[in-house]
């Protein structure tokens, strides 16, 4: 072999960037994020699976329908309870910990949303 | 039959991939078995070719010099370009990996009128290129955000930065778009240009093909279908903490897309992907041209082979050297 | 975070735009809005001076502001504008320059630049607190200027902000002749020199808005789907110094005032059909 | 005769190769066969000069240059050996193992196309088997079927090809389709350079006997008279002496040089056919008054008396014995260093090879100008310096005497040698030169010389008048690019450093330019040099008429 | 109508069909990507063919400069000589103009005896200057063949190239030189 010096050196160092995520995890086992649910209310405005993939999609729909669409600020859940299709003045009623709830997934994930930038939550103080 | 093969050879893959997110123990096949055989290959892979191409020595100092050279002090070098220092080389050497400073200086020939032939700078295979590798590597390392808990700073920072138009939700980044873009006009370069398609072979479309599909298969995944990302992020956290567990409900896309980068990984080591290796150990570019100045070894010399001797020489043309009051040797 | 994005945004709007709004436009286009305004510029052109001669066809809101019962009520004006702030969370940022207003109190120069030749005469105008606000124009120069869409008119003929969508071109602030929005040059979740936060009570029911976007009144659409009239509206009930109601419902209270009392708009000449009216 | 139909005319040819006439086949590459026609090889190696190479050249080497024979490229039987195939892949084994080079270059090709339009093969005849990336696509085909994993498996669709005749048959015509200039190797990403592509190639049909005689001759005569053209030694130094009378006659000066001369200063070396061809004395004139001028000690060597290395095109093996001659002579006649002279692929072996090769010359010293006390360290090892570097310090330290008003009749431009300029970074010495010894001098255009210039077309021993077509199609970029400049600047000279570049860009000019005349960058020098005691000078060193200096 | 008037309204068709045959002069293979090909670059010899005959034409009959033809014409001949084709070939334009020409004429149904001739002429001249124009380059590349030979460029033994002095193509049929080894 030819050009050890600077070829063995190099392909280490392509393994440890490779492996990196490895070594900086070092085998520990994350807990996986246990959002707290509310206390007071057992349904959600659609099942929890869509809420996990797709609550997202879903403030964006109510946004746009109801500002652009003049679409209802009130929705009904499968069980006919109403609820209004709002972030701050919705979501936020049942789920009123940011920090408990939404947080724990979002930082696990990795996921900033922007909502915060306007939007307000109940707890948090200014 | 160039393009189809290969188009069709991915669209096979994705066919198996989905079958094997359907039946039992598919998932762990494809999600966990896959992934570490596929990333073990990909490494070994790397490094035994990397090896291979290091048990053959560098004969001789055959730097490409495209600039002048390190001559009279008083005469400009072009230290980057006709590096005769380690410096320069390490210099040219980045500007070649991070900027393809050399696809940078194409140039296209024209036919004009007259006809002449003229030269013009040709900027865009340069372009979409450094765009579809720069791209990539964001994306690559975006996803470390799956692969490492608690995220990294850069890792967010990048996410921030390739999401930055703040347009839609789950946000959309930037990459993506340019990334699908490069890799379009890649291929369309390819089967436009008629000398380009006439050079391309299979292995030059299965790639492409194949990271189209990645692509591709991580947008719908994203932004269509929708995964739950923290059942996915279960798993690749498992897979890099060697405890991966499927728990949650994650869809047959992402086994898909996993499919696919695990395909691309086994493919890497054994097809032309190895010029991301390559690159550094091309000898027209890493080596110094101070040829002149500095004996280079040849470690397969062969001493033996010595030049038809000044003895013989003269012994064959002595009367003529003397005739022609030549001075010679031996009278 | 977010912030530095809007700032890169304001930097690089101009060519980021060129290449959104294009599309944009192309998109009403399809959508035949573009049709609409240009019907609206005709209808401008022969209908100056005359009030609301658009076509009525759904609803259409607007406000009749009575100057002379603000001049007999001091302070009522002033108390319009602090409600509408408060429950909007418009920030006060201390300073002129960096002003955010929603409704506001100016003088009769500056609402009616191009009629103070007419009634330079009356020296009670200048005294007069001349209320103001989006005028919420039938043919609104704002909404054709934004690049994304952020400004919209709804149904009901109210001029809107998604504030999700505003990059902060600011294009809409060079489009309206009204002067009627504002732009965040700060963070309106932020304090100042002093401490002091820039929103003094923040109401929790509204979202503040970001750094870095435009904002302008809404007509208080959040109130009105709730079947709530106007804040403003509300506090100048008891002396009817505000009219708000639908222009294309003959029979509403504010088209029965239009009929029979006479109004000026701001500079009718614009051709933007304000929904706002003035007594004077 | 009969009568031929009008519309029979024009089509009543057979059907040419059609790669030869710029066609883009519409079959795959590899279906498309390489098809000899008059013009458009050059002829192979006559039997007596391989068996010369077997028996004298390497006696200890069997094999290197296959079975001495007769054989005729048009025929479809070459009279290969037995088992010709393994002794390619073999080979191959044998080449892959010794250079880095060729594996990383048959694995990294991405075939993105960036070479494609740089090859001056390609852009003259428009074949694409021309274009680089396919140009080693022949060897790589082969390669990946034989070596790598994937083209075991896949075979055909991973683009491998068996070893075959009709791959042999490509080989032979495309690897003596290039000119090794390295061009495509500037733009390609991975700095793939072709011509160690076809160095490869050629070293492997050499293998299997199957080579061409305008490079196995001179290599036999550069073995046996120390210079490709042949010339004995008393010939060599009468040529010389020729061009002394022709100075004296021009300049009134008597040069006397000495031959084999041990104890001088310098050994000076340059490539024969400055001895012996138009216009390549011209500059060995140039050569002579430059040396007389300066009072330079040195001599020239009848054994070492050729600068061009036919090894180079040849093999490994040969270069190093062809290019050993250089260490040897000096070391015996006990010179301090060596002098080059204006060549291009002589100065490819010198600056890349010759240390590697025949080095360590530990019995020369680092080259010092003694006129002007320069050290040449950019030399400190080989020991060998270039004629531009030199002449460029004597002029930079005011040592030359010069007029260049006596070039006035000459409009110059100045074409890089390929290899100088990308196999060794020479390309402002000889500008500054040319500007300080002539007063009009007007560059090609941008993308023509430099590290991107055009190769004359005719390099590697391709410089046979046997394919004296295909010579002028490839040299048509640079053609093209002279072209150029003599519309707009009216330039008349071709000025460069390559012995091989001024033979065959007088027939390229010849063709396509008739009025631009070719030189080497000396014969310029010697054109002004202002000889001490010299007479009026009326003509140029081609008896030309100097300009404003006819009476 | 008028023959001549077709030539400059039917201009690009007859151009299109023009260029069409003589590539087609080209053997089979080739000619179906110069067809197609639009890119200037991909292939300088058929865009060569393309931009001289598009000039030739317009010189013949639009502008009535024949004089000029010879300029326009030139470079492209010029290649044409050192590539492989019979001299017939090489020189076939003007024929296949008449061919095009013809059946034009033909499909529009324009009989013009006058114009036809006047037609005739110019193709005719074009024919000549095509043939000038080869046989002087084949001629300058004899002669630089020759001048090659002389300049003693060739020469690689004491006896002379021996190379030159192969009969034909074959060095089994060449009668060889031995050198004194």
């Amino acid at each position: 072999m030819y050009g050890k010096g600077r070829i063995i050196p190099a392909l280490i160092l392509f393994l440890g960037v490779m492996t990196s995520p490895i070594w900086y995890n070092s085998g520990e086992v994350s807990k996986l994020p246990k959002p707290e649910k509310p206390k007071d209310y057992k349904e959600c405005v659609a099942p929890t699976q869509f809420m996990r993939t797709s609550h997202m999609v879903l403030l964006n729909q109510w946004r746009d329908n109801i500002l652009r669409e003049d679409g209802a600020r009130t929705g009904r859940t499968a069980n006919g309870t109403e609820y209004v299709r709002s972030l701050q003045n919705g979501c936020l009623k049942c789920h009123s910990d940011r920090k408990k709830f939404c947080d724990t997934c979002h930082t696990y994930a990795s996921v900033k949303p922007y909502c915060w930038d306007c939007h307000l939550q109940p707890k948090e103080a200014m | 039959m160039r393009i189809l093969n290969p188009f069709i050879a991915v669209l096979a893959l994705i066919a198996v991939a989905l079958v094997a997110a359907q039946v039992p123990g598919g998932q762990v096949l494809v999600g966990i078995i896959l992934p570490y055989l596929a990333f073990a290959l990909f490494l070994g892979g790397v490094v035994y070719r990397v090896l291979q191409w290091a048990k053959s020595p560098v004969p001789f100092r055959i730097p490409t010099t495209c600039g002048q050279a390190n001559s009279l002090p008083w005469i400009k070098q072009n230290k980057i370009d006709c590096p005769s220092t380690k410096l320069g080389v390490i210099a040219r050497m980045f500007l070649e990996v991070f900027l393809f400073r050399s696809l940078f200086r194409n140039t296209k020939a024209e036919m004009h009128d007259g006809p002449k032939l003229v030269y013009g700078s040709s900027k865009f295979l340069w372009l979409f290129a450094i765009l579809f590798h720069y791209c990539f590597l964001v994306i690559v390392l975006r996803h470390m955000r799956l692969f490492m808990d608690p995220v990294p700073g850069f890792v967010s920072a990048l996410e921030f930065g390739d999401g930055f138009l703040q347009i839609g939700a789950p946000v959309f980044y930037q990459t993506d778009a340019i990334f699908l873009g490069a890799i379009a006009f890649l291929f369309l370069r390819r089967v436009t240009l008629s000398n380009i398609r006439y050079i391309s072979l299979p292995a030059d479309y299965f790639p492409l093909f194949l990271i189209f599909g990645i692509a591709f298969t991580g947008i719908l995944m994203r932004y269509f279908l929708r995964v739950d990302v923290v059942a996915i992020k279960q798993l690749t956290h498992g897979l890099a903490t060697f405890s991966p567990a499927i728990t949650g409900q994650i869809g047959s896309i992402f086994f898909i897309h996993v499919f696919l980068i695990c395909a691309l990984m086994i493919y890497f080591p054994f097809s032309k992907l190895m010029h991301m290796a390559g690159i550094f150990m091309s000898p027209t570019r890493n080596m110094i041209n101070n040829s002149r100045m500095v004996r280079h070894i040849n470690p397969w010399n062969d001493p033996n082979i010595k030049p038809h001797s000044y003895a013989g020489y003269e012994d064959e043309f002595r009367e003529f050297m003397k005739e022609g009051g030549i001075p010679v040797e031996k009278e | 975070m977010d912030s530095k994005r809007r700032d890169f945004l304001k930097i690089a709007g101009l060519s980021a735009i060129a290449g959104i709004a294009v599309p944009s436009a192309f998109s009403s286009l399809l959508k035949g809005e573009a049709v609409a305004s240009e019907h609206g510029a005709e209808a401008a052109g022969a209908a100056v001076g005359a009030h609301g001669a658009a076509a009525p066809a759904g609803k259409r809101l607007g406000m009749v502001i009575d100057v002379k019962k603000f001049t007999a009520n001091p302070g009522l004006a002033e108390k319009c504008v602090s409600i509408c702030h408060a429950i909007h969370n418009v920030p006060d940022f201390g300073n002129k320059k960096d002003e955010i207003k929603w409704v506001w109190v100016d003088s009769f120069e500056h609402v009616f630049p191009d009629d103070s030749s007419h009634y330079k005469q009356d020296d009670a105008l200048e005294s007069m607190p001349f209320l103001t606000l989006c005028n919420h124009c039938d043919n609104p120069p704002c909404v054709r200027a934004c690049p994304t869409q952020a400004t919209f008119k709804t149904k009901d003929g109210v001029i809107a902000m998604d504030y999700h969508r505003c990059i902060g071109c600011r294009f809409c602030m060079a489009a309206c002749p009204y002067g009627a929005r504002s732009f965040n040059w700060r963070d309106p979740r932020g304090k100042d020199e002093n401490g002091r936060p820039f929103i003094k009570e923040i109401n929790p029911k509204f979202p503040t808005r970001m750094r870095g976007v435009v904002e302008k009144c809404n007509f208080c659409v959040e109130r009105l789907t709730i079947g709530q009239i106007p804040a403003c509206v509300e506090v100048a009930s008891a002396s009817k110094a505000l009219v708000f109601g639908d222009l294309n419902d003959p029979a509403s209270e504010i088209s029965q005032l239009l009929k029979t009392t006479f109004t000026i708009q701001r500079k009718p000449s614009a051709g933007t059909h304000p929904s706002l009216f003035y007594i004077i | 005769m009969a009568i031929i139909k009008a519309d029979k005319l024009g089509v009543s040819v057979a059907k040419g190769p059609s790669l030869m006439t710029g066609a883009v086949p519409k079959k795959d590459w590899w279906d498309v066969p390489a098809i000899f026609k008059p013009g458009n090889y050059a002829y192979p190696a006559k039997k007596e000069i391989i068996e010369y190479h077997t028996q004298k050249t390497f006696p200890n080497h069997p094999g290197l240059f296959g079975q001495p024979r007769d054989w005729d490229p048009e025929t479809d039987d070459w009279k290969l050996p037995d088992g010709w195939e393994n002794i390619i892949l073999n080979g191959l084994k044998e080449r892959l193992d010794k250079f880095r080079s060729l594996k990383i270059f048959m694995d990294c090709c991405v075939r993105c196309g960036a070479c494609a339009d740089k090859c001056h093969f390609f852009l003259g005849t428009g074949d694409p088997k021309n274009m680089p990336v396919l140009r080693a696509e022949l060897l790589r085909s082969v390669y990946r079927n034989d070596f790598t994993l994937g083209g075991k498996i896949l075979g055909k669709m991973a683009g491998g090809r068996p070893m075959t005749f009709g791959v042999l048959k490509e080989w032979f015509m495309y690897y003596y389709q290039c000119t090794e200039c390295r061009r495509c190797s500037v733009f390609c990403p991975y700095g793939i350079d072709t011509a160690e592509i076809t160095m490869i190639g050629r070293e492997l049909l050499h293998l299997v006997g199957v080579n061409i005689n305008w490079i196995m001759e001179p290599a036999a005569n550069s073995n046996r008279t120390g210079n490709h053209m042949g010339l004995q030694p008393h010939t060599f130094k009468d040529n010389i002496m020729y061009l002394c009378d022709d100075i004296e006659e021009i300049t009134g000066i008597r040069v006397d040089p000495t031959f084999n001369r041990k104890g001088a200063e310098v050994l000076f070396i340059t490539p024969s056919a400055d001895v012996f061809a138009e216009p390549g004395i011209y500059t060995a004139m140039g050569y002579l008054l430059l040396f007389h001028h300066i009072g330079l000690d040195y001599t020239w060597s009848t054994y070492a008396s050729e600068g061009g290395n036919f090894g180079l095109f040849t093999n490994n093996e040969m270069m190093k014995k062809l290019n050993g001659k250089m260490y040897a002579e000096a070391k015996r006649l006990g010179v301090k260093w060596i002098l080059g002279g204006e060549c291009g692929h002589m100065w490819r072996v010198l600056h890349q090879y010759m240390d590697t090769m025949n080095g360590p010359a530990d019995f020369l010293q680092v080259p010092t100008s003694p006129i002007t006390g320069t050290r040449f360290d950019n030399a400190a090892s080989t020991k060998m310096v270039h004629i531009s570097e030199f002449t460029a310090d004597l002029i930079k330290h005011g040592k030359l005497k010069l007029d260049p008003k006596r070039n006035d009749h000459r409009i110059a431009t100045y074409h890089d040698s390929c290899n100088p300029a990308r196999a060794m970074g020479l390309l402002e010495e000889p500008r500054y030169v040319l500007k300080n010894v002539c007063n009009n001098f007007h560059e090609m255009p941008e993308n023509t010389i430099r590290e991107s210039t055009f190769c004359c077309g005719s390099g590697t021993g391709l410089n046979t008048d046997e394919i004296m077509e295909l010579r002028m199609r490839a040299g048509l970029p640079r053609a093209n690019a002279v072209k150029y400049v003599r519309e707009k600047h009216a330039v008349n000279m071709l000025s460069c450093v390559c012995a091989i570049d001024r033979a065959t860009l007088t027939s390229l000019m010849n063709y396509w330019n008739p009025d631009v005349e070719v030189c080497g960058v000396s014969e310029l020098v010697g054109n002004a040099l202002v000889m001490e005691g010299e007479k009026e000078r009326e003509t140029g060193l081609r008896f030309e008429p100097l300009a404003g200096m006819e009476g | 109508m008028l023959l001549q008037e077709l030539l400059i309204e039917n201009k690009g068709e007859i151009l299109d069909a023009w260029v069409d045959q003589v590539l087609t002069t080209y053997p089979s293979d080739g000619a179906r990507i110069f067809k197609k090909e639009k890119d200037q670059f991909a292939n300088p010899v058929g865009f060569a063919v393309k931009s001289s005959l598009w000039e030739v034409y317009g010189l013949l009959f639009e502008k009535n400069e024949v004089e000029k033809i010879v300029s326009a014409l030139e470079q492209l001949v010029r290649i044409r000589a050192v590539q492989i084709f019979a001299p017939s070939e090489a020189v076939s334009m003007a024929y296949t103009l008449k061919k095009v020409v013809k059946s034009v004429c033909r499909k529009e149904k324009v009989v013009d005896l006058d114009g036809w001739l006047a037609f005739e002429e110019k193709a005719d001249i074009l024919a000549y200057t095509l043939f000038d124009l080869y046989a002087a380059s084949r001629e300058r590349l004899y002669q630089t063949r020759i001048a090659e030979i002389k300049s003693g460029n060739n020469i690689t033994t004491d006896g002379g190239c021996p190379s030159k002095l192969m009969e034909g193509n074959s060095a089994r049929k060449a009668e060889l030189k031995t050198i004194n080894v």
